[in-house]
């Protein structure tokens, strides 16, 4: 399980997480709403170690892990698939695979497994990832984060600039990893999308998180889609 | 000697006269400094155990020039106007030198200096400027040019660095070749930071009969060892070659096999011939250099034996033009150059060690002996030491006649 | 000389320059490519190579070829030591940034240059070579070292392309270079890999050094040289590709020599100066690279 | 006649046909929609009208004017303004100093009010001292169309003008596109906005044109309900 | 209005300096304030719009050269001084107009290659330039009109007018539509070129200024310290405005001339202490970049003096 208790984080003297809590439980989808520039990359990121830490503790299975190295986290099972996708462009598909390998020590059986899920990777593994379409790219973003057999994946904004077909084609993984009994965080703009995937629900307004729902208790007029998100 | 000095001297001279010395430290020249500061701290040594000068003590300031000609007009600056030097001496390069020298001017501090390039006495640079330590090249080639033509060979190729120094000898030694009825067949200009020279060899004519090359810089033992492979056991030319070449290089160095037999200019021997003066014998004890010219305390350690002795003669220089015009202070910087002007014959001695020179106070240089040394059996053997009037020429340089 | 002799030495001549430039100018390209570094100091663990060089050759007895062969494995180990402890004791503090590194690694220039002048000395110093083999041609003698130069310089090389897309050291050094926040978020340790590049672009140069001592002299000023053309051919090859390193090194190497053989030696530097420019300026991506 | 006229249009990198012939029309006044699948060719296809890529072959007339081989930076001059897909701003500038460059390309007088008028439409004004590099991804993308907003252009190019903004931002984004004079040609595949905005739909497949219409008739086609909606009903 | 007061005070204390200065600190001061024209130029490339040339030793030689030849061909100083103003700048537009199709690392080698030329054309044609030893200006060569170059306080003067004009006309440009442009085009140039600006004429603009500038202050430094010689010419002088503007703060107006303040004390007073100066000035580099990693006053600029220009 991942925690975060009172997080103050931010860049400089400029704190855009202030006292920020929140919980992803295992086989659980926690969707993160909130405005722009509310802090949902940011609170992303902390839980990466790639935005210092000022004050809180955020711990993985009981473990505090905002005080390790930033390349120590995803070795303890944290996989993240990051707002605009970020592949190894000019690596091929299988190199940027290996690299997800790596991180944890898995080999080829877990490397099957995944391109189970993605079988239209399997036909373009030895392509670099740049001249992938968009939506390809997106799968092995996803493909990538899950070669590490992560316990937690952080997913941002996943179907952004996607084809209608291809979000629907990502919301089935997101379920498909939920049945896995992993802990999913995904940063999610779409209330539809939202309702339809997620467990919880959190919402976040300047660097905190104002509640935190369980999804059954939202309907599509939730006065929380208008207040945190403005629908 | 010190014991004997007069007391009243002595109370005199609580004040002692203060010399800069414009020190190529780092850079390029930095091979060249640190043995110039070793012979100029050596001669201090024997000027002030003599009683210094007009027996006031003789202090030395040395400032880096980098070897830069920026930094050295900032280096003369720098003695002068905040150390307060009396006079400023030392540099071997030219571009220090006729960089540094229009500020000297300026200032009107005295700038002796123990280069060889063909500056100062071309008249390209000022009343202040002065070289009483060493002959410049085109005087050397000149003098060394019939001997060269007559025991070698009179169909030359030049090799020599693309810039001013290698222009020098370009245009010296070619035409010195050529009044003594010599041809120079090809010039090969290196161009500068070369490293590697075999591809420029091919360019030497077949009837070269005498090779001359003059390359510096750190790259030249390389140019050596490459001729060497280049031409292997088989048929060469004789080969001459300027110890510029191999100034603070060990003779012995691998790769230099090659040169054995092939025939050197020097300033001044650097291995101790049988026939050497007691004064070199000094100099050379004073400086600490032993009879293969390294440092005695490292065998490792080759000194710029050919140049060097320049600092040491420029420092007695010195003593004799602030003696002959009863130096008090700055305010007697014309004076001095015009009693060092006042001086023409310069015979050898303890304060010449190199030998006797003439100074031609029109052109603000000395003029001297050169020596022509053959590689034999791993020694530079002295084969022919040139007179003072051959290497004479006509010129109509007159600093006398500047203003200062 | 006959022109065909003439220009097959240049050729020769060439190729020895090539292979000891690629090898510098690789150890350049992977620290351009994989950390964004200019490492002005780069030629100064050229230099230092030589230098550490000549100090085993003075304290190794034996035959030469000992020597040479300690000096091979110990110089670029040290000098790898020293830019490791380099990157992680400044670079890494400066965030790699661009200019600061800029102005960090001409401080270290600096200092390397006058630990060798203070510690080493201001002259030239040979190193002999392993073996003294000379080759007569027909036309001319050549240098059997210069052979073993050029062998010895494709084999490192060939390891390092190996290295480079065979191993996982490799593969993380490339995703390392490509984005290094998301590097770190797959476990990869960037401060390590950035050491471990610098420490290997370090000892590449100094195993060109080592090599190329038997024939050029050690000499503390003798950095500056390597620096430039090494950075010229890395541009020229195109940024990041060892492969294109290589072709400009041999492109370089071999024009050089070639042109001088029609020109007036220094004219021919001038002429080869401007077509470096020249190229970039019709490719500015270089000969190799794919454009942006 | 139309504003915006092109012919022919080609545009292939190596052996990819990102643009394979194309002839594309617009209105004075209209809001054009530009749908397709990923890598269809879209953002290639508004390069070549903006001239940030070189026209392989075909034209371009821009209100009677051929453009085909006018740069980029003329073509804004005419009154072509484009807001990058991948957010390009100036990261180490403030944010009124990213606006204030394109109000100081139309040659106004005052900048400050041009600058901050182009903030307030987007909902920027209080961020204006603000580095833009530390904007959060969505108001980069609002600042983004500010700075189209203030070259004042009469055809505005719009690249996923929605991409990674929240639910409210797009509301307002939506009425601020309503409320603007000018031509706009939008790329998006938020079927909402575009059903909502676009007067007509141009959708886009392997560099051709596949359908063009209103917004009923493409959410008819069958042919762009396989290709790209993806058999569901997308529109949520 | 703060800014511009700013920066008209240290101009006042420059000129206030002179009355004060010991002789030795007063001929360092209009070197360093003559070199500092040099390091504003390269700041006009380099700083505000993003060039980094490794060639400007370039125009900086190049007005040395076409003032030092012709005076030492009997051209009158003040025509001289122009020229090499003007070789400055011409030869910046006419490098820029190749160079500047490249950019990043490639515009680097192709500016140091087209110096490197330069500086071999120097060598090469020695017999006409001097070569590497150079040569020295005659005292009637240096004489402007009335203001005789050779003279101390006068010297200080006319490096001192030249600070001020290249200073405070970098200051009027950063403040200038174009200055904005220029930063513009540092910052992303595909994005103000998608702006509707004309980024290659931009470039080329800052580029001849810059070298303008550059050829001031080589013409001015040849005639003020009556020597010309190749070295100027050689990558080092490249290498030294870079290192200026980044030491002082690139993008700042004041950075440049205290940077080269601060680098020539650095190697002036390490000299003093230390036969191993390098080291020293190395090392204080690097501790000095690892305290400021944007130069003193762009570091400054970060920390909160947010309106310096
Ligand atoms: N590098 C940075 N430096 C300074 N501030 C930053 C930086 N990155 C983000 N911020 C600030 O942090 C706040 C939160 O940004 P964040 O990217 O986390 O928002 P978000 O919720 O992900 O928004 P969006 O939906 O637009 O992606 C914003 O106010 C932003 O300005
Ligand atoms: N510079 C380029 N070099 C090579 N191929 C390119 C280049 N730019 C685009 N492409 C290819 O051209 C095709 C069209 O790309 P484009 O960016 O126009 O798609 P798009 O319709 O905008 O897609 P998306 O909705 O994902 O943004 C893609 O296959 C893309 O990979
Ligand atoms: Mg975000
Ligand atoms: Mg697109």
């Amino acid at each position: 399980m991942l925690t975060l208790d009172a997080v103050d984080a931010g860049f400089g003297r400029a704190l855009v997480l202030r006292g920020l809590s929140f919980r992803a439980r295992p086989s659980e989808v926690t969707c993160v709403m909130g405005r722009n520039g509310a802090g949902k990359t940011t609170m992303l990121r902390a839980i990466m170690g790639q935005v210092p830490v000022s004050a809180g503790r955020i711990t993985l299975d009981g473990q505090r892990i905002e005080t390790l190295a930033p390349h120590l986290i995803p070795q303890l099972g944290v996989g993240y698939v990051p707002q605009g996708r970020r592949l190894f462009g000019s690596l091929t598909v299988a190199e940027n695979l290996d690299i997800g390998l790596m991180t944890r020590g898995r080999g080829r059986a877990t490397r099957d497994r995944v391109l189970d899920l993605f079988p239209r990777l399997r036909e373009r593994l030895g392509q670099t990832a740049a001249t992938l379409s968009g939506g390809e790219q997106q799968m092995l973003a996803i493909a990538r984060a899950l070669c590490l057999e992560p316990k937690v994946i952080l997913l941002d904004e996943p179907t952004e600039g996607l084809q209608p077909s291809m979000i629907a084609a990502i919301r089935d993984t997101v379920r498909t990893l939920r049945g896995m009994g992993v802990a999913v965080v995904l940063v999610e703009q779409r209330a539809e999308a939202v309702l339809d995937l997620a467990d919880r629900v959190a919402f976040v307004e300047t660097g905190r998180v104002a509640e935190m729902v369980p999804a059954a208790d939202l309907g599509p007029e939730a006065p929380q889609f208008a207040r945190y998100v403005g629908v | 000697a010190t014991t004997s000095l007069p007391r009243f001297v002595q109370a005199q001279s609580a004040q002692p006269i203060r010399l800069g010395f414009q020190l190529h430290r780092t850079g390029i020249g930095a091979a060249y400094g640190r043995w110039y500061e070793r012979t100029a701290l050596a001669a201090l040594k024997v000027v002030n155990e003599a009683g210094g000068i007009s027996g006031r003590p003789v202090e030395i300031l040395f400032e880096d020039d980098a070897t830069d000609p920026r930094r050295g007009a900032e280096v003369v600056e720098k003695l002068a106007t905040q150390a307060g030097v009396d006079l400023i001496f030392g540099p071997l390069f030219s571009h220090v030198v006729i960089g540094s020298a229009p500020r000297a001017a300026e200032l009107k501090i005295p700038y002796l200096v123990c280069s060889e390039g063909y500056h100062v006495a071309s008249g390209k640079l000022n009343r202040w400027v002065l070289q009483p330590g060493i002959t410049d090249v085109r005087a050397q080639v000149t003098a060394m040019a019939p001997w060269v033509t007559q025991n070698l060979g009179r169909k030359v190729t030049m090799i020599f660095p693309d810039y001013a120094f290698g222009h020098d000898h370009r245009d010296f030694f070619s035409a010195a070749v050529e009044a003594q009825g010599g041809e120079v067949v090809a010039r090969i200009a290196i161009p500068p930071t070369e490293t590697s020279f075999t591809r420029y060899f091919p360019r030497i004519p077949r009837d070269t009969e005498v090779l001359y090359h003059v390359m510096v810089g750190p790259a030249v033992l390389s140019f050596v060892k490459e001729l060497g492979e280049f031409y292997g056991t088989g048929p060469r030319p004789q080969i001459f070659g300027f110890i510029d070449s191999l100034e603070a290089v060990d003779i012995a160095s691998p790769g230099l096999q090659f040169l054995e037999g092939s025939h050197f200019w020097e300033g001044q021997c650097r291995m101790l011939q049988p026939d050497a003066s007691d004064a070199e014998r000094f100099y050379r004890a004073a400086v600490g250099v032993d009879d293969a010219g390294a440092a005695v305390e490292d065998p490792r350690n080759v000194s710029c034996y050919g140049h060097m002795f320049s600092v040491w003669e420029t420092l007695f220089a010195i003593k004799q033009g602030m003696e002959a015009c009863n130096w008090r202070g700055p305010q007697d910087r014309q004076a001095f150059v015009e009693a060092v002007e006042a001086i023409t014959d310069m015979p050898a001695g303890r304060e010449r060690p190199q030998g006797a020179k003439v100074f031609n106070a029109r052109l603000h240089q000395a003029f001297g002996h050169q020596f022509i040394t053959k590689l034999d059996g791993g020694r530079l053997v002295k084969v022919h030491e040139t007179r003072i009037e051959d290497s004479l020429y006509d010129s109509d340089v007159d600093y006398t006649a500047m203003p200062f | 000389m006959e022109f065909g002799p003439f220009l097959l030495l240049a050729l020769m001549e060439g190729l020895v320059g090539a292979a000891v430039l690629a090898l510098t100018a690789s150890g350049l390209s992977l620290v351009f490519g994989v950390m964004r570094v200019v490492n002005v100091a780069h030629g100064e663990f050229f230099m230092l190579g030589a230098v550490a060089a000549w100090f085993v050759s003075q304290w190794v007895p034996g035959p030469p070829a000992v020597a040479f062969a300690v000096a091979l494995v110990v110089c670029p180990l040290i000098v790898a030591a020293l830019a490791a402890l380099a990157d992680l004791a400044i670079l890494k503090r400066l965030k790699h940034e661009p200019e600061a590194t800029i102005v960090a690694t001409i401080g270290l220039l600096y200092i390397l240059q006058q630990a060798a002048l203070t510690v080493y000395g201001p002259e030239a110093r040979p190193v002999p070579a392993p073996f003294e083999m000379r080759l007569q041609l027909p036309w001319f003698g050549w240098s059997g070292y210069k052979l073993f130069v050029i062998g010895a310089a494709a084999a490192v090389l060939l390891g390092l392309w190996l290295m480079l897309t065979r191993t996982r050291a490799g593969l993380v050094m490339r995703a390392t270079q490509i984005d290094r926040e998301t590097a770190t978020a797959f476990g990869i340790d960037v401060t390590r890999v950035h050491a471990g590049t610098f420490a290997l672009g370090a000892a590449l140069a100094a195993v060109a050094a080592v090599l190329i001592v038997p024939i050029q002299q050690a000499h503390y000023l003798m950095g500056g040289d390597p620096l430039l053309l090494s950075f010229i051919v890395v541009i020229i090859g195109g940024l990041g590709s060892l492969r294109g390193t290589l072709l400009a090194a041999l492109l370089i190497g071999l024009s050089d020599g070639v042109i001088s053989t029609f020109f007036q030696p220094t004219l021919a530097k001038i002429v080869a100066t401007l077509l470096v420019a020249l190229v970039l300026v019709f490719r500015p991506q270089g000969l190799f690279g794919a454009r942006a | 006649m139309s504003l915006l006229e092109a012919r022919g249009l080609i545009c292939h990198f190596g052996g990819v046909k990102a643009i394979d012939g194309v002839d594309f029309d617009l209105e004075p006044g209209e809001v054009h929609a530009l749908i397709g699948s990923n890598g269809a060719g879209k953002s290639t296809l508004v390069g070549l009208l903006s001239g940030r890529i070189p026209v392989q072959a075909g034209s371009i007339r821009f209100d009677g004017r051929d453009i085909t081989r006018l740069p980029a930076h003329a073509r804004v001059a005419c009154g072509i303004a484009y807001a990058f897909q991948i957010t390009s701003v100036f990261p180490r500038l403030s944010v009124f100093d990213n606006v204030a460059l394109a109000v100081q390309r139309t040659g106004a007088r005052d900048l400050r009010a041009g600058t901050m008028a182009a903030l307030d439409r987007v909902g920027l004004a209080a961020l204006a001292d603000r580095l833009a590099g530390a904007l959060s991804y969505g108001h980069q993308r609002l600042l983004e169309i500010a700075m189209g907003l203030a070259l004042a252009p009469r055809l505005l190019i719009l690249d996923e003008p929605t991409q990674g903004l929240a639910a409210a931002e797009i509301d307002s984004f939506k009425a601020l596109v309503r409320s603007l004079p000018a031509t706009i040609l939008l790329i998006e595949h938020n079927m909402e906005v575009v059903m909502d905005l676009a007067g007509r739909i141009t959708v886009l497949g392997n560099g051709r044109v596949l359908a063009r219409g209103t917004p009923a008739e493409i959410r008819a086609n069958p042919v762009v309900q396989a290709a790209y909606l993806g058999g569901r009903d997308a529109d949520a | 209005m703060r800014m511009l007061a700013l920066h008209l005070g240290v101009l006042a204390v420059l000129a206030a300096a002179q009355f004060l200065l010991p002789a030795y600190h007063h001929t360092n001061a209009a070197r360093i304030m003559v070199l500092a024209v040099y390091a504003i130029g390269y700041n006009i490339a380099f700083g505000y719009t993003g060039l980094l040339s490794l060639g400007h030793a370039l125009f900086f030689a190049a007005g040395m050269y076409a003032t030092g030849l012709l005076v030492d061909r009997g051209g009158e100083p003040w025509l001289a001084l122009l020229a090499g103003l003007v070789a400055g700048g011409a030869v910046a537009g006419a490098v820029g107009l190749l160079a500047l199709r490249t950019a990043g690392p490639a515009f680097m080698i192709v500016t140091l290659m087209f110096a490197q030329a330069f500086h071999l054309a120097i060598l090469y044609w020695g017999g006409f330039t001097g070569g590497d030893e150079g040569f020295t200006l005659s005292g009637a060569a240096r004489r402007l009109g009335p203001l005789d170059l050779a003279d101390p306080t006068t010297r200080y003067f006319v490096a001192l007018a030249l600070v001020s004009v290249a200073m405070l006309g970098t200051l009027a440009l950063v403040r200038s539509r174009l200055g904005r442009v220029l930063v513009a085009v540092r910052e992303n140039e595909e994005r103000t070129r998608m702006l509707g600006y004309d980024t290659f004429r931009a470039k080329l603009l800052a580029l001849m200024l810059s070298g303008l500038a550059s050829g001031a202050a080589g013409s001015t430094y040849g005639l003020m310290f009556g020597y010309v010689g190749g070295s100027f010419a050689a990558i080092q002088y490249s290498i030294l405005p870079l290192i200026w503007v980044l030491m002082g703060g690139a993008g700042t107006v004041l950075g440049p001339l205290l940077g080269t303040a601060l680098m020539f004390y650095l190697i002036d007073l390490s000299s003093s202490v230390t036969t191993a100066s390098q080291a020293v000035v190395g090392a204080a580099l690097i501790g000095l970049i690892l305290f400021a990693p944007r130069g003193i006053l762009g570091t400054l600029r970060e920390r909160g003096l947010r309106g310096l220009p």
